[in-house]
């Protein structure tokens, strides 16, 4: 194993009492993003059509990118780009709800059911995405070698090699955040449940579920998991310990390649604990991803809520179904704190990706201010991807971007730590990333 | 331009080393006070004079392909008679300036003018043009042997001129002082520049 | 190949005229350079070591040759008389040894008589502070009046001259240097006079 | 060997010959701005100043010395390092071209520089023999090669700093040759 | 609903709040014992130097503010920590224009010169003491007796600094207790002579994290080793290695100077390198050079070499795209 440096915040990493999911009613409106990270899906809808709650929005002709399925039953009304957290604008289609609550299953696939194919195409076709940018679509990062579309090993040669570790990562993402932390504890069943599926999915040699250090978890959760074949790994507090970047070396020993690189290249998978239980869902149920389960954090109150949304829902329409909303909140971020984007506005789709959102007063902001690096290294000491981030923002600053990269831009994984932790408060995640689009303009051109 | 702009040019907008930033050893080693400075100006002055004259004399004679070996000659004979003559009658400055006067044969200025000047100038420009440089690197060598000297050791010239309590701080006659008040002053001479050029609009 | 010769032609006058020009400058300021040489840097030394003179000793230097070095060159040794009134009353000559560092060389000043007039340490290699402290009078003050007969040597050694503390390498030397100095002064007062 | 050593420390540190024998600044505030250029100048030089100071040795002892043309010192040693440098160029770009492509922009640069002709009188004036001529100059260039580097390293730092406007450039880089300077004077004393 | 005042900006959105000027203010702070020993061993003027070299410093630092703004900040409290240190490797007996020469050129053309805090190559605290004890060597070098206040008897064994008398007499040293060298006991500069006040300052600055344990470790264990190989080759010459590390600067330079922000390396083994580099140049200085103490040119020397050790990265995680 091999600890990664990082950064532990301990206020902001103290255990919430579990306190389950708040289901929220059915909204008025939802707004489906059909652009990721992966690319696009291209919608199957038009507007003024009927559509029910799991039925088809948009769909990927290659079947690479998972289909987005519609969260709630009603009307099409637009189909048009939408603000989205991260502050793009995303082609969407906007869905008029009627109220009606109920779910169109996925269709059950004859009697093939518990064949590792089949829970494959299950998973593909429920519609899940993922909280951490990941390079290939979950369908094509669990499958083994075997079961991975011939077509696809030209272009991965990571595919080919055999999944030795699987890693359901219960430890939350970021400091401040305790969604995944409550998912364990309030759908327990679920991510039982979705162990024995992903084992047989991936044919992985060791199964681990990675939590915190004196985590709480469910009664006798240990023992359970052991029956399935699975290890509970007990992790420190690092931040960002959690994110790939960091638990890969952890459990593996070996480092990922480059900075885009996937687990699979060195023979892991890595998934979410609530990715886990989209999992199980669709697989046992039949059950589509139209839900999210997003915290709501207001640290100057101490206050926390975890609600179950359908995906969509706009954070402005969130807040109204609240009854204890936040009070003037002088930021808003989605996110989290280290990770997340700050808002101008509310009308925000939530979506699988989003985990939470935080509402800072006014006395929380934080003013990163253009001060020189006074070189003190504190951020040397505590960047979880061995950078000299002081040197690095120093060289973005002064437009050396080509010596920036030599000396591992892009291997940041803006994680924020450095930003969090620089004693004179640059804002060094900024000159990073403006170092990153910089480098990428001039690559592009030529 | 006028033969008097190729003089008055080295005296200011020219001036080495600070505007032209050549020939900084002899700048650095000998100023450690202003009579030497100005001896190792005059002395280098009349190099660059006397092969200012000879090379523009001879430019129309020397063949372009050998034109650096030829200046070379003629340059190092001029320095050669002024170490033998400074051996005999400045003998007390030829000791301290030492090493520093047969190495006025590759100070980066004389070469320069003779290479960017006097091979394509008439004689009485190329005059104008070695007086002026070469004023203007003894006047150089003079102010910073100046500094160096009243504050390093409180005198001028060999003359003690500060007060009767004042303890020299002698760093400055010594390698990092050299340093560091040549670096002072470029960046006095930036200053100045800018200053200039912001009343020119 | 008419460039060719007339680039060669061209470099080799200007070699040629500066070669001359710089032998002609050489002997024009030949004798004045050895004199300037000789002024600053023995000048000091011989007034230290030497009084009651009114000649320039310098000017009036005698060039001896002293044996021969290795390869079989003469040596070539300056000896500066003092004179009062034209007649010589002493002579001062440079001696050198072997101190802690390489050579010291000092300058000695005899009287008519064979006796020290005067020492001075003219250059040296010793350590600053324990070594280089044979320059200080207190040092070199304890030669006067001394002559060959007496015994030249450190106290360490028998003699009695007071070593310069915590070197007694480099006092070693001067003393032997002085010593070298008075042993061929009855050769060279011969020469000098003759 | 001692008698090296202490010539090995008094030249690379005490009397390092760009800090505090002020030879060849030219090129050392030219070139130092850059690390791998740095490293390519400091090798040229290592080789220049060594091959030169032998040549001018054997050309003092055999011909100048005996000859009583002790005067045609500076003129003879320039004309043969300017001519030298010629044929080192010319030789590199012959045989052995990598390496010519690594120095060769720097050997001009170095024919104008005090410290070729500098190290090579300096020999001279201490009465060194062959051997420990060429010791010398390897080890005085060495020790410009290591003031140009550890300059160089700082200098590229400053290029990401707030300097202020009027002392950017060559007077900073004065101002950080004077510490650095100011830094080997606690070598001041080891050896002469 | 109606759009609230929302700010935007990017990630992260917390701050750890632990700023420069904290950072400054606790590291003076840790001086603290380091300035009363001065005082109990050398009386009021020890004091005195102090509020001269720290005033002169903020005096120079808000003058700079003044004239040329930012990076210049008298807030942040960076000249307050360099005219303090500043003062404790001095003597109670320099004139008074000799803390404020100090602290003139450690602010100027030690550190604003390069751009201020961070960015200046060299330890600008050492170059203001270089500049004066190259220039006056007599003052800087004349120690007063250390005269306790209380508690402790005036020392009989030394009249001079520890390495002076060592440098005179090897022999003298060698029956002194180290207890006399580790309470400071000793005639000095007065923030460096008592070991205990400084260690106390140097826990407070680990247990805070402003500095971390490589840099004095590696700086003052190099520096016993390198003493240890000496004085096994000739204890008749060479002092024993204890004594180097009680005696001098060694504790002060390993935890206030060597660390000072922006000169020294920032990565772990950058920063054992330089310590070593510190340790041996120290003993070497001391031994053969001719100033007495080697400490701050060994630092000033490492200060230079900084930017080539930073060169040692540490493991980025993944090789390079
Ligand atoms: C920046 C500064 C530098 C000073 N430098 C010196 C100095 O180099 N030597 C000195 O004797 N006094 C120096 N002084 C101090 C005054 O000259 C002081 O009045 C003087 O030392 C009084 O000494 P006295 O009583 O012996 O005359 C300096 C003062 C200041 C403010
Ligand atoms: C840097 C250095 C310089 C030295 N300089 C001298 C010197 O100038 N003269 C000398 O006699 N010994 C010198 N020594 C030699 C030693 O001190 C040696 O031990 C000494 O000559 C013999 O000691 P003794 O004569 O007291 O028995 C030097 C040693 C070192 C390391
Ligand atoms: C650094 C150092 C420098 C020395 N320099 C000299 C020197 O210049 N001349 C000398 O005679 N001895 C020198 N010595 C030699 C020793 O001091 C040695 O003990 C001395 O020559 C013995 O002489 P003493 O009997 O007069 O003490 C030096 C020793 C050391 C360690
Ligand atoms: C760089 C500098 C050096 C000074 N040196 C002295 C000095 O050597 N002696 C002195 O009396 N005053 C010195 N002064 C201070 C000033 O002249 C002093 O107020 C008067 O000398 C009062 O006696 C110096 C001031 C400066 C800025
Ligand atoms: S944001 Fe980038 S540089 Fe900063 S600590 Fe995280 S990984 Fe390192
Ligand atoms: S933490 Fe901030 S001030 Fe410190 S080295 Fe990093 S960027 Fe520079
Ligand atoms: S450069 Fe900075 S502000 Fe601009 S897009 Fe990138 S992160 Fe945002
Ligand atoms: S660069 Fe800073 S000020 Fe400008 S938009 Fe981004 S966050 Fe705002
Ligand atoms: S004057 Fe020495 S290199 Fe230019």
């Amino acid at each position: 194993m091999k600890t990664i440096r990082g950064l532990r915040v301990p206020g902001l990493q103290d255990d919430v009492s579990p306190a389950g999911f708040r289901h929220l009613p059915v909204p008025e409106r939802v707004v489906l993003p059909l652009e990721f990270s992966l690319g696009k899906v291209n919608p199957v809808v038009e507007p003024g059509q009927q559509i029910r709650a799991g039925e088809y929005v948009g769909r990927d002709e290659n079947q690479m990118i998972p289909p987005v399925r519609a969260s709630v039953s009603g009307v099409v009304t637009e189909i048009t780009p939408w603000p989205s957290a991260d502050g793009q604008k995303l082609l969407s289609v906007v869905i008029e709800a009627n109220g009606d609550e109920e779910v169109v299953r996925l269709p059950l696939n004859g009697n093939g059911e518990s064949k590792p194919e089949s829970l494959l195409r299950r998973i593909a076709e429920a519609g899940i995405r993922e909280v951490d940018a990941y390079a290939w679509p979950l369908a094509v990062r669990l499958a083994q070698p075997s079961l991975t579309p011939p077509i696809l090993l030209p272009f991965a040669p990571a595919l080919r090699k055999p999944v030795r570790y699987l890693i359901i990562n219960g430890m939350d993402r970021q400091p401040g955040v305790s969604v995944r932390r409550n998912a364990i504890l309030a759908e327990e069943k679920e991510l039982l449940e979705s162990v024995p599926l992903l084992k047989q999915i991936t044919a992985a040699e060791t199964t681990l579920i990675t939590i915190y250090k004196d985590q709480k978890l469910p009664a006798d959760f240990e023992r359970k998991v052991s029956s399935l074949g699975a290890e509970l790994l007990k992790c420190p507090r690092t931040y960002p310990l959690a994110l790939k970047q960091g638990l890969i070396p952890y459990v593996t020993g070996e480092k990922l390649p480059g900075p885009n690189d996937d687990a699979r290249s060195v023979g892991a998978v890595m998934l979410d604990v609530t990715t886990a239980q989209r999992i199980a869902a669709a697989c046992k149920e039949g059950y589509p991803a139209v839900e999210t389960s997003v915290e709501i954090i207001e640290p100057a109150r101490g206050a926390t809520t975890h609600v179950k949304v359908r995906e969509g829902t706009l954070l402005e329409d969130l807040l109204a179904q609240l009854p204890d909303r936040p009070q003037n909140p002088a930021k808003t971020i989605i996110g989290g704190p280290f990770l997340g984007y700050a808002q101008y506005q509310f009308r925000i789709p939530l979506t699988q990706q989003t985990d939470s959102v935080v509402f800072q007063s006014k006395d929380e902001l934080t003013h990163f201010v253009n001060a020189p690096c006074m070189n003190c290294g504190f951020c040397v000491r505590h960047c979880p991807m061995g950078l000299m981030p002081g040197d690095l923002s120093r060289l973005c600053e002064y437009g050396h971007f080509e010596a920036a990269e030599k000396a591992g831009l892009f291997h940041c994984i803006e994680c924020g730590i450095c930003s969090y932790v620089c004693p004179a408060q640059r804002p060094m995640v900024q000159l990073l990333r403006f170092g990153k689009s910089e480098m990428l303009a001039v690559q592009e051109a030529s | 331009m006028s033969v008097a702009r190729e003089f008055t040019k080295g005296l200011w907008d020219e001036i080495p080393p600070f505007r032209l930033v050549l020939g900084l050893c002899p700048t650095l080693a000998v100023t450690t006070a202003a009579q030497n400075g100005m001896g190792m100006g005059l002395a280098t002055t009349f190099v660059l004079l006397g092969s200012n004259v000879l090379i523009s004399l001879l430019r129309n004679v020397i063949p372009k392909k050998v034109r650096i070996a030829a200046y070379i000659v003629v340059i190092a004979s001029f320095v050669v008679i002024v170490e033998l003559s400074m051996q005999a009658y400045f003998y007390p400055l030829y000791k301290v300036l030492g090493i520093f006067i047969p190495l006025i044969v590759v100070n980066c200025i004389i070469l320069g003018r003779a290479e960017a000047f006097a091979s394509k100038n008439k004689l009485l420009p190329s005059i104008a043009d070695g007086l002026g440089i070469g004023l203007g690197f003894t006047l150089s060598l003079t102010f910073l042997g100046a500094v160096r000297e009243l504050i390093g050791a409180g005198t001028l010239f060999g003359r003690y001129v500060m007060w009767e309590s004042f303890q020299p701080l002698s760093i400055m006659v010594k390698a990092p002082g050299a340093f560091v008040c040549l670096g002072l002053i470029l960046c006095l001479m930036n200053w100045i520049g800018a200053m200039q050029k912001r009343r020119q609009g | 190949m008419r460039d060719l010769i007339k680039m060669v032609v061209v470099l080799t006058v200007i070699c040629a005229c500066s070669a001359l020009v710089l032998s002609f400058a050489n002997q024009a300021t030949r004798e004045q350079r050895e004199y300037q040489v000789l002024k600053y840097v023995k000048e000091p030394s011989i007034k230290a070591v030497l009084t009651g003179y009114d000649n320039d000793p310098i000017k009036d230097r005698v060039t001896l040759k002293m044996g021969t070095d290795k390869k079989g060159k003469p040596i070539r040794k300056n000896i500066f008389p003092a004179k009062k009134g034209g007649k010589v009353i002493a002579l001062a000559y440079g001696s050198a040894a072997t101190g802690y560092h390489g050579l010291i060389e000092v300058m000695v000043g005899i009287d008519i008589n064979g006796k020290i007039t005067g020492v001075s340490i003219m250059t040296h290699t010793e350590t600053p502070g324990l070594g280089a402290r044979v320059v200080e009078p207190a040092f070199t003050g304890q030669f006067k009046g001394l002559v060959l007969s007496d015994a030249l040597k450190v106290k360490k050694d028998g003699g009695k001259i007071d070593s310069v503390s915590g070197a007694t390498f480099s006092s070693r030397g001067v003393v032997t240097a002085v010593r070298q100095a008075l042993e061929s002064f009855s050769k060279i007062k011969k020469e000098v006079i003759s | 060997m001692s008698e090296y050593l202490l010539l090995l420390v008094s030249a690379v540190f005490v009397n390092n010959i760009i800090l505090a024998r002020y030879l060849g600044n030219c090129p050392f505030l030219g070139v130092s701005n850059r690390l791998d250029t740095a490293v390519g100048m400091s090798m040229a030089v290592v080789f220049v100043i060594t091959l030169a100071s032998a040549a001018t040795w054997i050309v003092q002892t055999y011909v100048l010395t005996p000859f009583d043309l002790e005067y045609l010192q500076t003129i003879a040693f320039i004309l043969i390092i300017a001519t030298l440098v010629q044929l080192v160029e010319m030789f590199l770009q012959k045989s052995i071209p990598t390496l010519y492509r690594a120095l060769g922009i720097f050997l001009p640069l170095i024919t104008t520089n005090c410290a070729v002709l500098g190290v090579a009188v300096l020999a001279i004036q201490n009465e060194y023999g062959f051997v420990k001529t060429i010791f010398f100059a390897f080890v005085s260039s060495v020790g410009y090669g290591l003031a140009l580097i550890l300059l160089t390293g700082i200098r590229e730092r400053l290029n990401v700093a707030p300097i202020p406007v009027h002392l950017k450039g060559t007077s900073i880089g004065l101002i950080t040759v004077g510490l650095l300077a100011l830094a080997f004077l606690g070598f001041a004393g080891m050896v002469h | 609903m109606k759009h609230p005042e929302l700010t935007v900006s990017v990630s992260p959105h917390i701050h750890s709040g632990y700023t420069v000027a904290r950072m400054m203010y606790e590291n003076a702070g840790a001086l603290i014992p380091v300035a009363l020993a001065g005082w109990f061993f050398f009386g009021w003027p020890a004091l005195k130097i102090l509020a001269l070299s720290a005033g002169t410093a903020l005096l120079v630092e808000w003058g700079w503010e003044k004239l040329f703004g930012p990076p210049a900040n008298i807030r942040d409290g960076s000249a307050l920590l360099t005219g303090l240190l500043l003062g404790c490797i001095l003597t109670t007996e320099v004139p008074w224009w000799i803390p404020i020469l100090g602290s003139l050129v450690a602010i100027t053309v030690g550190r604003h010169a390069f751009g201020g805090m961070g960015n200046h190559p060299f330890s600008s605290v050492l170059v203001g003491w270089a500049f004066l004890e190259i220039s006056y060597k007599e003052i800087l070098e004349t120690y007063p007796l250390a005269e306790p206040r209380f508690l402790l008897e005036a020392s009989e064994f030394f009249s001079d600094p520890p390495l002076i008398a060592m440098k005179d007499d090897l022999e003298s040293i060698l029956e002194v207790p180290w207890s006399e060298l580790f309470f400071g006991n000793v005639p000095g500069t007065l923030g460096t002579v008592c070991v205990l006040a400084i260690l106390l300052g140097g826990a407070y600055l680990l247990y805070r994290r402003i500095i971390t344990w490589h840099i004095p470790l590696s700086f003052i264990f190099s520096a016993w080793l390198f003493a240890l190989i000496m004085w096994q080759v000739d204890p008749e010459v060479y002092a024993p290695p204890t004594f180097h590390i009680l005696s001098g600067w060694m504790m002060f330079g390993a935890f206030f100077l060597a660390t000072e922000k922006g000169t020294a390396p920032v990565t772990p083994l950058g920063m054992i390198f330089y310590g070593i580099g510190c340790g041996v140049l120290t003993i070497i200085i001391r031994t053969w050079g001719i100033y007495t103490e080697g400490v701050p040119f060994a630092i000033l020397l490492m200060n230079g070499a900084t930017p080539l050790l930073d060169r040692i990265k540490p493991g980025t995680a993944g090789r390079s795209r």
